[in-house]
């Protein structure tokens, strides 16, 4: 039992982490980012080429494909959303579904169709706490996201910077007329969401495989982890995501492991029809 | 002269903030009731619960003796009660003709199978309807400009067109939401002599304005609303010389003195 | 963006939709060189996108080498082969536009099969109508009913899921067996053999559990196999799934041994599994590298000095199956279609380097290894069965 | 030689030149991809109402298109009801479910009804995928009965071909009947703003749902065709990717208009299949254009070369950034 709850707490801190990600973007800039899932796959590539092949210790390897994908966030931004940002939404969403399909094919012709596998900081090494056998790595999972959370609310509350974010995100005029430079926010946004998914990537690694198609259904999940959770707030994202993990586990256990997927999504609907604010999310509405 | 609209003691509560606090007022048939009040005053939100937008947190409107309060625009529309918008809302991208033909949609029963095989009924129905939807943008002179789109009019015109879609449900009472703001003078005067000939055809109107020559040239009966309270009601004399109607617009006059 | 490139942009997709219709008139008609001479061309389906590629490059490897081992020894009766190659990707819709091309626009003489027996199922229709000789990598038994153009150059299924449960049972002595497998056709249609394989031997299946193909976590499937009591399992599944399993099986101190379908077998599967794989044994193909036969094994180094990677099972029947086409059409004497499926018939106890060959139907491939994965290597051979 | 002659002798040419494709195309494989082209033509001018001119997104089409042709597959194969009443109940089937995804995206706006229509999307495909008692699982449904008219049964691609086209020409004059009605119009209303159209009589509801309604009908249909053509159909042909395919052939070709899907469908479907030569490289490639057409034509290519396209200015209007709720108080 414990240990479906320990999986099942690892898998939604993952769907929590990519949720973030898609949140502070969908708050900044009203865009959902599909390609959220193939972010994630691209962190876990580079941390494995960079451990495998260049043989760097752990560590140093997590933390250069952080910074990679940050880079990566950057260019992103600025070749699919900035010349869309004038654009409806749909558009904008079509286009990071182009970027999504560009790099699933482009991993499998740069990194070959074979899974890798890499082993996390702390191998294979299980914990036996009672008769039950956990996997170290899902234990690190829970902890670093637990980590990143505390870091974001300190980082959007105390720091100028996050303040300048969070601002742009709850009203791109007033920002500008604040005086912050709303495009170099909307680029930090990017930056951070691709800096998420890095370390989503790298945490997710030696559960997942990496390969080209991890991050496939992963986005989508994470997507609906944030909608159930409340779409637009944070802590929404991070318990919807938990929630999902956890709603997995047991579906799959207890009901049938064919339909684990499909759970997921028949609470989607059901939320979206009846309560489309979410679990947790504040009440919205536009005035007539 | 029984009332066609009746609003029975409606209060708009929004979080706090009494928008309309226990308004009760009424709307004879054929005359024409203006609504007037300072900004703010609650005008558009009573004329927003009356059209369905909002439900009223207290009270009962009834239109035509029947209760209307909550249900949705589309039901309120079909029971013949138009409206138009303070700032004009009209399908941009459709032509002329096509934003008046939308106003007819619950009058015109075209059926599925005509719709698909347009079929000689369906020409027969649309042929009427369109004459019909011609002779509306004659009498408020937009008849040549059928086919153009609509964002392509000019203000004045997109405010006449909106009136002229309202018509098109052949309505049993008007609803105009400030419907001479921004329009120059002569546009003012077309407005009043279109208003005069829909009070002829037996169309009752309720009217929310700030202009007052237009208020006092064409109201029969006037309610003065100021932060969401009734402070006055009567015909347009009664309602020029009451004081508090001055104070609510002009401010404490003793405090000049 | 000013009016002007948005123009030209769209014009340029407009121009592209008209080269599109227009391009098919041009490279329909084949080189003119006379009959006689021209090469002989053979097609291949096989996954070049998609994350079934892993399989994909297996096969065009073995095919590759063994076209450009045939046209250096001077081609088949003089003439030269020319393989065409078209992707199939992961989709039944992909893979009958590859199999449509490959008969219409580059009008082969024979075509080799894609892996998946979804695939194999979708594009029989085509190949019936098109009546041209087709050979199967897809395992799943009932893929041959009614399909009398279908060469299958492995082992069925039937095969190998009736000597995974006799060895579970005769083989490790355990009466209640675990059954896991993957949700498509593939998996169903093993776990369906097995059970029943396993009825008739006088076991018990205490758990049937399934798995979509691209789950990552099995820890709920493995705890409830666990809890039923099951002995061993047997796993019908690909590659990525059944490292996952075998990774779980030990992560979570379940520890049960595992028989696994010939998918486990692969390089990658155990590459991706790690340690964990060391012990799982495999029920498949005959592997290459352990078949004993110094023809084999030379062969095995010249694919590992070629491709820089030992070469799986898949590999050996896409060899086979080019220089068993080469048979047949110098038996038949012509290119015809009915005359090389003739010919195909007639080749009995062919020692290939993936199996030996005898079509008396479309089954070709009568023998099964079973091996167990030691120390990283599918190399320990417990058994080989003969049918 | 006034404009209507003009006009009619452009018609008549471009008549000569679809009806001769058949015979042009070099060899069968391209005329099944012609075939292909003319089933998603139909797909794509159903998906056309609920997003050109309703303006709703749906990432569904994919599961309707499977709803039908999983209906007249298993008809045929099941209970060997003959495809001309198979076909009509494929269209009737896809529209329940259509009004079944339509009812609670009601109250949705944007991203939500996407994802709520990419979920129900996946539940469909998992639902043929494991449901095997019903739908024969993984496996597919195998030899579905082809197609045939008192005794004449429609075999070679070019009488596919023909069959086909006699729908596409159907789905064109309904699309065209249905644009120039009230029911047409009401659709743009919407699309243009609901509370006016609201407030002009016309019942949310019902125009929503009904749009959701007609293009899983079209759906149900191209569904129907497809299965009987193919004579063999499996889950994982209508897959979310399959939706974004048919998403994608609207907004390329040009969404609002009549001609835009049609154009689109076709383009999506030969396209793929040329740059087949470049092996693995032409799916990366593929995204990469997408990318490039959102960029540079987001309203596609019909709605570019018709200045005043009505989608055109619609699709391309100014939006200011905000955070839409998920529901608009109605």
């Amino acid at each position: 039992m414990i240990q479906l709850l320990i999986s099942g707490l690892a898998m939604g801190s993952i769907y929590a982490l990519v949720a973030l990600g898609i949140v502070v973007i969908a708050n900044a800039v009203n865009v959902v980012n599909f390609a959220q899932g193939e972010n994630v796959m691209l962190g876990a590539y580079v941390a494995a080429t960079l451990t495998l092949t260049l043989h760097l210790p752990i560590l140093a390897a997590y933390a250069i494909s952080i910074i990679l994908l940050a880079l990566y966030g950057y260019i992103f931004q600025k070749v699919a959303y900035y010349p869309l940002r004038k654009k409806p939404f749909i558009t904008v969403v079509v286009a990071t579904i182009g970027v999504s399909m560009f790099l699933k094919n482009a991993a499998r012709i740069v990194w070959g169709p074979q899974p890798i596998y890499f082993a996390g900081p702390f191998g294979e090494s299980m914990i036996r706490v009672g008769g039950v056998s956990i996997n170290a790595q899902n234990i690190l999972i829970i902890v670093v996201t637990l980590a990143l959370v505390v870091f974001q609310h300190f980082f959007f509350a105390k720091t100028s910077l996050g303040r300048q974010m969070q601002a742009t995100a709850q009203d791109q005029e007033a920002a500008t007329l604040m005086g912050i430079k709303v495009s170099r926010m909307i680029a930090f946004t990017f930056i951070y969401s691709s800096m998420l998914a890095a370390a989503a990537g790298v945490l997710l690694a030696p559960i997942f495989y990496v390969s080209a198609d991890m991050g496939a259904n992963l986005g989508l999940k994470a997507f609906a982890a944030s909608i159930i959770g409340g779409f637009g707030s944070v802590p929404g994202a991070i318990l919807g995501g938990l929630f999902l993990g956890v709603l997995e586990i047991f579906a799959a256990a207890y009901v049938s492991s064919l339909y684990k997927d499909a759970f997921a999504f028949i609470v989607l609907i059901l939320i979206l029809a009846f309560m489309p604010r979410g679990l947790f999310g504040e009440k919205i509405s536009t005035k007539v | 002269m029984e009332p066609l609209l009746t609003v029975d003691a409606i209060s708009m509560i929004f979080g706090g903030l009494r928008a309309v606090d226990s308004l009760s007022m009424n709307v004879m048939l054929g005359e024409i009731h203006s609504l007037i009040g300072p900004n703010g005053a609650g005008k558009t939100t009573v004329l927003n619960v009356i059209s369905g937008f909002y439900k009223p947190t207290e009270g009962k409107v009834l239109f035509d003796n029947k209760l209307i309060q909550g249900s949705n625009s589309s039901t309120i529309s079909r029971a013949g009660l138009a409206r138009t918008f303070q700032n004009v809302r009209l399908f941009k991208e459709l032509t002329v003709l096509e934003n008046v033909q939308i106003g007819m949609y619950a009058l015109v029963k075209e059926g599925i199978i005509g719709t698909v095989f347009h079929t000689p009924y369906f020409r027969k129905v649309n042929k009427a309807s369109v004459e019909e939807c011609m002779a509306l943008l004659e009498m408020v002179g937009l008849k040549d400009k059928a086919s153009l789109r609509a964002r392509n009019m000019s203000y004045g015109q997109q405010k006449v067109l909106e009136i002229a879609r309202a018509l098109a449900q052949k309505p049993k009472l008007l609803l105009l939401d400030e419907p001479a703001a921004g329009l120059n003078d002569t546009e003012t005067f077309e407005l009043i002599k279109l208003v005069r000939q829909l009070q002829g055809k037996g169309i009752t109107v309720l009217l929310i304005e700030h202009n007052m020559r237009l208020v006092m040239n064409l109201s029969d009966r006037i309610t003065v609303l100021n932060f969401g309270k009734k402070i006055a009601e009567g015909n347009p004399d009664v309602i020029q010389n009451n004081e508090e109607v001055i104070q609510a617009y002009l401010g404490k006059r003793r405090a000049y003195a | 963006m000013q009016r002007k490139t948005v123009k030209s942009f769209s014009l340029a997709i407009a121009t592209l939709l008209i080269v599109s219709l227009s391009g098919c008139g041009s490279n329909g008609s084949n080189s003119g060189v006379s009959a006689d001479k021209a090469p002989i061309r053979i097609g291949q389906a096989t996954a070049l996108t998609s994350e079934y590629t892993v399989v994909g490059q297996y096969l065009s490897n073995g095919t590759k080498m063994a076209v450009d081992e045939i046209n250096a020894a001077g081609g088949i009766s003089g003439r030269k082969i020319q393989l065409v190659q078209e992707d199939s990707a992961n989709t039944n819709p992909a893979a009958v536009n590859a199999i449509n091309k490959l008969i219409d626009s580059d009008n082969v003489v024979a075509i080799m099969g894609p892996d998946l027996s979804t695939q194999n199922f979708a594009v029989a229709p085509i190949i019936n109508k098109a009546k041209i000789p087709f050979t199967v990598q897809g395992t799943n038994a009932k893929l041959l009913d009614g399909n009398s153009w279908f060469f299958r150059l492995r082992p069925d299924d039937g095969l190998a899921a009736k000597t995974a449960a006799k060895f579970a049972i005769e083989g490790l002595k355990k009466k209640k067996i675990g059954v896991t497998h993957d949700s498509d056709e593939f998996g169903v249609g093993g776990r369906d053999l097995i059970v029943k394989a396993v009825q008739d031997l006088g076991g018990t299946v205490v758990g049937e559990e399934s798995y979509n193909s691209n789950d990552k976590d099995l820890t709920a499937i493995l705890t409830n196999i666990k809890n039923k009591g099951a002995e061993v399992i047997i796993d019908w599944g690909h590659p990525s799934q059944s490292a996952t399993l075998q990774r779980q099986n030990k992560q979570l101190g379940i520890n049960l041994p595992i028989i696994g379908s010939p998918g486990m077998g692969m390089p990658a599967t155990i590459q991706l599994a790690g340690d964990a794989a060391n012990g799982t044994y495999v029920v498949g193909d005959p592997v290459p590298s352990l078949n004993p036969d110094p023809k084999v094994q030379a062969w095995v180094k010249k694919y590992t000095d070629l491709y820089k990677a030992a070469p799986d099972f898949h590999s050996a029947s896409a060899y086979d199956g080019i220089y068993m086409l080469k048979m047949a059409i110098e038996k038949a004497g012509s290119t015809d279609a009915t005359a090389i499926q003739k010919a195909l018939l007639t080749i009995k106890d062919y020692q290939g380097m993936g199996n030996t060959f005898t079509f008396t139907d479309g089954n070709g491939a009568h023998m099964v290894m079973i091996t167990q994965i030691e120390n990283g290597q599918n190399n320990k051979l417990i058994q080989t069965v003969k049918l | 030689m006034n404009k209507k002659v003009l006009r009619y002798l452009v018609f008549i040419l471009l008549a000569a030149v679809i009806l001769s494709i058949p015979g042009v195309m070099p060899n069968n494989y391209y005329r099944g991809l012609a075939n292909l082209s003319l089933i998603y033509v139909i797909v794509a001018l159903g998906l056309n109402f609920i997003y050109g001119y309703t303006g709703y997104i749906s990432f569904a089409q994919a599961a309707f298109f499977g709803i039908g042709a999983y209906t007249t597959a298993l008809l045929g194969v099941d209970h060997h009801i003959s495809f001309w009443l198979a076909l009509p109940l494929s269209g009737i089937m896809a529209s329940l479910f259509g009004v079944l995804i339509g009812i609670p995206s009601l109250k949705l706006t944007g991203h939500y009804l996407a994802m709520a229509t990419i979920g129900f999307g996946i539940i469909v495909q998992m639902l043929m995928q494991n449901w095997t008692s019903f739908t024969h699982g993984a496996t597919g449904v195998g030899n579905i009965p082809g197609i045939s008219l008192g005794g004449f049964t429609i075999s070679s691609a070019s009488q596919y071909y023909y069959f086909l086209l006699f729908f596409v020409v159907l789905s064109i004059l309904v699309t065209w009947s249905i644009e120039h009605s009230n029911l047409g119009r009401s659709f743009k209303a919407v699309r243009e703003d609901e509370i006016a159209a609201a407030t002009s009589g016309i019942n949310l509801t019902f125009t929503k749902v009904f749009s959701f309604a007609l293009s899983a009908f079209f759906a149900g249909i191209a569904g129907g065709l497809y299965a009987s053509m193919s004579a063999y159909i499996s889950p994982d042909t209508f897959s979310f990717d399959q939706s974004i395919v048919f998403f994608t052939m609207v907004l390329i070709g040009g969404a609002g208009t009549m001609l835009g899907p049609v154009i689109g469908a076709i383009l999506l479907t030969f396209v793929p299949e040329l740059l087949r030569f470049m092996k693995e490289y032409y799916m990366a490639l593929f995204g990469i254009g997408i990318v490039l057409i959102m960029i540079f034509i987001p309203q596609g290519i019909v709605n570019v070369f018709a200045k005043d396209g009505q989608f055109a200015e619609w699709i391309t209007a100014k939006r200011t950034a905000r955070v839409e709720s998920p529901q608009k108080d109605l």
